[in-house]
């Protein structure tokens, strides 16, 4: 039933998974049509509505950290969330790629890692315990590992696991994670010169999601991340704000 | 059409580039979007509402996108006295800023920290969503009157933005115009809700919101005809404008210029495209158009 | 999308045929566009506005139809007295006369004429361009209330229909509430213009008119949700209702019923065909959806 | 340039042309697409709006008899009115027509005349001097002419003329006029059988145009003359109203 309007479409949770101590995978009743890297709004009712990834096409994957993502783990097959969009542009895929994520990072990215036929997918979190998505993508490519503690895989960030990389293989560079991680990225991309074949999904604080707010908006050049991004060129994202400081829901900035 | 011959334009004192300012609250909050606005062609910019202390605004959804509008209900977040950081890069700028506050003395306050660097105040005495800022105000001749007049101490010019959420719009006009403002802006969003019949509850997080955009058109058009006739102050026309037809339009009802905010979604080079239709070197004088449909 | 069960219907004391009403003023004048109305499918009708004295409207343009709304001055025309005639086709039938008055003894008096015919009368407080009329009386509570008043010794079902046009429409909501009213209607139109740019002139003949249709169903929806908030007696939504998603939502607001008048432009028969949509025979009951939306 | 939404659509008068003492045609500088039969909603600025049809696609011609006709047949090239419209059904033409006009009633049943290959037109007026189109029409079509007082043509009311007319040989018959005219007419076509075959362009008061407002409705079917109309089947116009009475502004009935 496609509400006229803009306004969040009504889904009814089907089935909820729990992929790790603190992210939970929701699925729902409808399935969206979205290029991967696009986002959605969702509506945690009486709470809060914020973006998040299709991780596939009837369900998010959500790590909780706050409100709105506690109400959203904690809801129960029957119940109801609202979904606006999907908004923003999406990743270009080209050949041979590689997909790099960082914690819930990875959701954005999954479905690059299912459908496309030549990735290699390098997977970070902070322990064994919170890697997510590891099963279902490695039955589908190449998969590698990397935790801060050593719990599981290479022992330390992800961006450490491009030293065994050869850049020159691949065509199209996928990234999602934590500022911090992103930047790290950055820099080794640019010091292999791969900065030209990479793409970054960004996330900045959203109310709108449609560009008119101003609550994602990137310095220096005022772009938006839910309607120029999520996915910008690492070569703009490296001349951006990115990893140095963010602003909050005021506009205030923070670190 | 009727076309605009390009020449310099200075609305209530304020030179601006062009006759298409961008709206209040609409990118606004950092420098790098507002001059990203004005690189594509805004005449000038209209910063977010920026009040007496921080402000985090209201929980989502903020807004959803209408076929013919938009509603919103931000809750004006704003961040405050910190916002003269992100001034300071646009020195030289056509900037106005926004400001609000829930009496005279934080207006006054509040334009204080920015009295150096604005080229001019606007007030957001309209705003239908935030409880005790905006509209309490604005619908209250008195007050509009006094936060005028507060705001006038710092010698700058002085818009004052009005809400269309009252039985006589002229009526808080003539009290702006009283109060010494420079120009009145006409309209702020209209107060309405949507409910989603889906999860059987408004969809707003507060609730109630503001409608602008296409929706507003013809109410913004009756709002600056009325103030035309009613007070002599110039008029700058804002809701649902989005082409050059509408500017036109809101000029013959009075105004001297226009504000452009919703129309941003379906196109955010609107101020370019705009441009190039509203103007032409063999155009008319804008003298010409402004008011011309009083009859 | 929920669907109503189909069970009689009445709403502040009217037996409907359903949840359905032609609103006030559109195929209104005559006792065979009524009844045309209501073998198309509407539960019940609201004849045009009738007045103390036969009215000819303003010049025209009179109306014009915007893409997503209808911008209208008709004026009041109505056949005052000799509209007795049409109503006698109409016996039986659920018929709602509206009255209009320029202060409460026109009001007593018109009813009158009327008051063994209809099933209801609906006051029109709010027609925003009919100078001395509506909107002029509907803005102000005392008279709404004196009006409301002067109706109700008639001793049947009075409906208040309400202006947006105020600065806080539960103030008048509560007015026709002390003053007897059996329920309120909400909204008329908000008022607003459009401008002919190639013929430089307002393009309606009474240069102001009333916006209805799409447009202000955010409008109309808010004013619903406030009133359900403020007021005890039974509401009846209208402005731009034209699918029955919005019937749902304008119950879920708080109405009761709803009316439905610009719709028609685009869908002569759309009474019916929301009908067909609205109801089923599984479908819930009416009181658990009217206001299942206030949280 | 069209505007948007429904607003009156400007144009310029080009050229005025006298068809009659009363009767002008203004031309314009847009030609309107729309079907024989339809009308649009004619502006005079300051004045009042009122229905005409198109005599041409760029084309209306007026009668004067009140305010906004004397207004309209009293502008001068260069200047500006308003259309909205075209409004309403049209006539629908099969094979061999009969064409009857009384007065300015000829205004929309001009172009059939002129375009269609086998067509009768009766035209009737008042006196020689108020006939209209009579040139137009002659080098298009079998014209045939009635008057009131008999300076020139049939002596008589034009449903006299239908008297030397083999009505077996028309498929269709089209009809405007006033309405006592088109009562007349309506009973002899009843009286030979060919009421099924005919249409009428009927005219009540208009304030929309678009059937919302009411003012043009007609009994006892409670049709909109603007949007179910104006052009009705014989069968039906039979049983209205027409030639009884009709609603004028205020909706009071008049004879
Ligand atoms: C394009 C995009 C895609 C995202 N995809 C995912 C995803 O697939 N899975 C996932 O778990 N998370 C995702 N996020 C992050 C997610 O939106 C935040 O974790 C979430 O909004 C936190 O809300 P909260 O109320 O639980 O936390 P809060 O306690 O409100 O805030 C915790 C932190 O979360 C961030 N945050 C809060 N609200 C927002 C907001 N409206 N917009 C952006 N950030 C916010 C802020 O950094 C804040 O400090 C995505 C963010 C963006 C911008
Ligand atoms: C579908 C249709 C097509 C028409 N086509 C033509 C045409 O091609 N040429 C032509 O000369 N006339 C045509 N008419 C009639 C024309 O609309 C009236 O003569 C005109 O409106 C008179 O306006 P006024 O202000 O000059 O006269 P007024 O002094 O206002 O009125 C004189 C009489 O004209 C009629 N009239 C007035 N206003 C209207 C109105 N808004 N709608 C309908 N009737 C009205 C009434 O009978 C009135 O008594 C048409 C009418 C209709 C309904
Ligand atoms: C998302 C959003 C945020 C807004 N924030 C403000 C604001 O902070 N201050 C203000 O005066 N108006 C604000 N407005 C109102 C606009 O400046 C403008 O008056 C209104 O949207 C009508 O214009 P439009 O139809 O062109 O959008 C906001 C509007 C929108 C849609
Ligand atoms: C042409 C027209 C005539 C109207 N006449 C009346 C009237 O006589 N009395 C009245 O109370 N409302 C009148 N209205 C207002 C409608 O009854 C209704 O309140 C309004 O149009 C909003 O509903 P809608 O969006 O479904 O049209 C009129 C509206 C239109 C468009
Ligand atoms: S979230 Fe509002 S502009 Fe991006
Ligand atoms: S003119 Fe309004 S309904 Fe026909």
């Amino acid at each position: 039933m496609p509400m006229s309007d803009g306004l969040p479409f009504p889904v009814t949770i089907t089935r909820v998974v729990q992929e790790s101590p603190n992210v939970t995978t929701i699925y729902f009743d409808h399935a969206f049509s979205s290029k991967h890297g696009q986002f959605v709004m969702v509506w945690a009712p009486g709470i809060d509505e914020i973006p998040m990834a299709l991780s596939y096409p009837d369900a998010i994957t959500v790590q909780r950290v706050g409100d709105a993502t506690t109400a959203l783990v904690t809801k129960k097959p029957g119940e109801g969330i609202g979904i606006r969009g999907p908004f923003g542009n999406g990743f270009v895929i080209r050949g041979k790629t590689l997909a790099i994520a960082g914690g819930v990072g990875a959701a954005p990215l999954l479905r690059i890692g299912l459908e496309y036929p030549d990735v290699t997918f390098l997977l970070g979190a902070r322990t064994a315990e919170e890697l997510i998505f590891y099963d279902t993508l490695s039955s589908a490519c190449d998969v590698r590992v990397a935790t801060d503690d050593g719990s599981t895989g290479y022992h330390g960030y992800v961006a450490g696991l491009l030293n065994e990389i050869n850049m020159d293989e691949y065509e199209t560079i996928v990234v999602c994670g934590p500022d911090p991680m992103m930047r790290s990225v950055l820099k080794v991309l640019e010091g292999r010169n791969a900065l030209d074949k990479s793409q970054f999904s960004m996330h900045r604080y959203m109310k709108c999601g449609v560009g008119l707010c101003g609550s994602c908006c990137v310095d220096p050049d005022g772009v938006c991340v839910c309607k120029d991004g999520p996915v910008f060129a690492g070569q703009m994202v490296i001349k951006s704000e990115l990893g140095k400081y963010h602003r909050n829901a005021a506009g205030l900035k923070e670190i | 059409m009727i076309r605009l011959k390009q020449e310099p334009v200075k609305i209530a004192g304020v030179p601006v580039r062009n006759h298409l300012i961008l709206a209040a609250g609409v990118l606004g909050t950092c420098a790098s979007s507002l001059s990203r606005m004005l690189r594509q062609g805004a005449g000038a910019v209209v910063t977010k509402s920026i009040g007496p202390e921080p402000r985090y605004g209201h929980a989502g959804p903020c807004v959803v996108v209408l076929e013919d509008g938009v509603l919103n209900a931000m809750g004006l977040p704003n961040p405050s006295r910190e916002f003269e950081q992100e001034l300071s890069l646009l020195e030289g700028e056509p900037v106005i800023v926004s400001i609000f506050g829930g009496n005279p003395d934080e207006f006054y306050e509040v334009a204080g920290w920015f009295a150096k660097k604005a080229q001019a105040f606007e007030l957001n005495v309209s705003c239908p969503h935030a409880s005790g800022f905006g509209a309490q105000i604005g619908t209250n001749p008195d007050m509009v009157k006094a936060c005028t007049e507060a705001v006038k101490e710092w010698k700058k010019p002085v818009w004052v933005k009005l809400t269309p959420n009252v039985t006589d719009i002229t009526a808080i006009g003539k009290a702006a115009e009283e109060g010494g403002a420079d120009a009145i802006v006409a309209i702020n969003t209209v107060r309405a809700m949507r409910i989603s019949t889906g999860l059987k509850r408004p969809v707003l997080g507060n609730v109630y919101g503001g409608l602008s955009g296409k929706a507003i058109f013809p109410i913004a058009i009756r709002s600056v005809y009325e103030l035309y006739e009613a007070c002599t102050i110039p008029i700058v026309g804002c809701g649902g404008v989005s082409s050059a037809e509408d500017v036109i339009e809101m000029m013959m009802a009075g105004a001297q210029g226009v504000e452009i905010g919703s129309a941003i979604v379906n196109d955010p080079d609107i101020f370019r495209h705009i441009s190039e239709k509203l103007y032409a070197s063999d155009g008319v004088s804008p003298k010409e158009v402004v008011g011309c449909a009083h009859v």
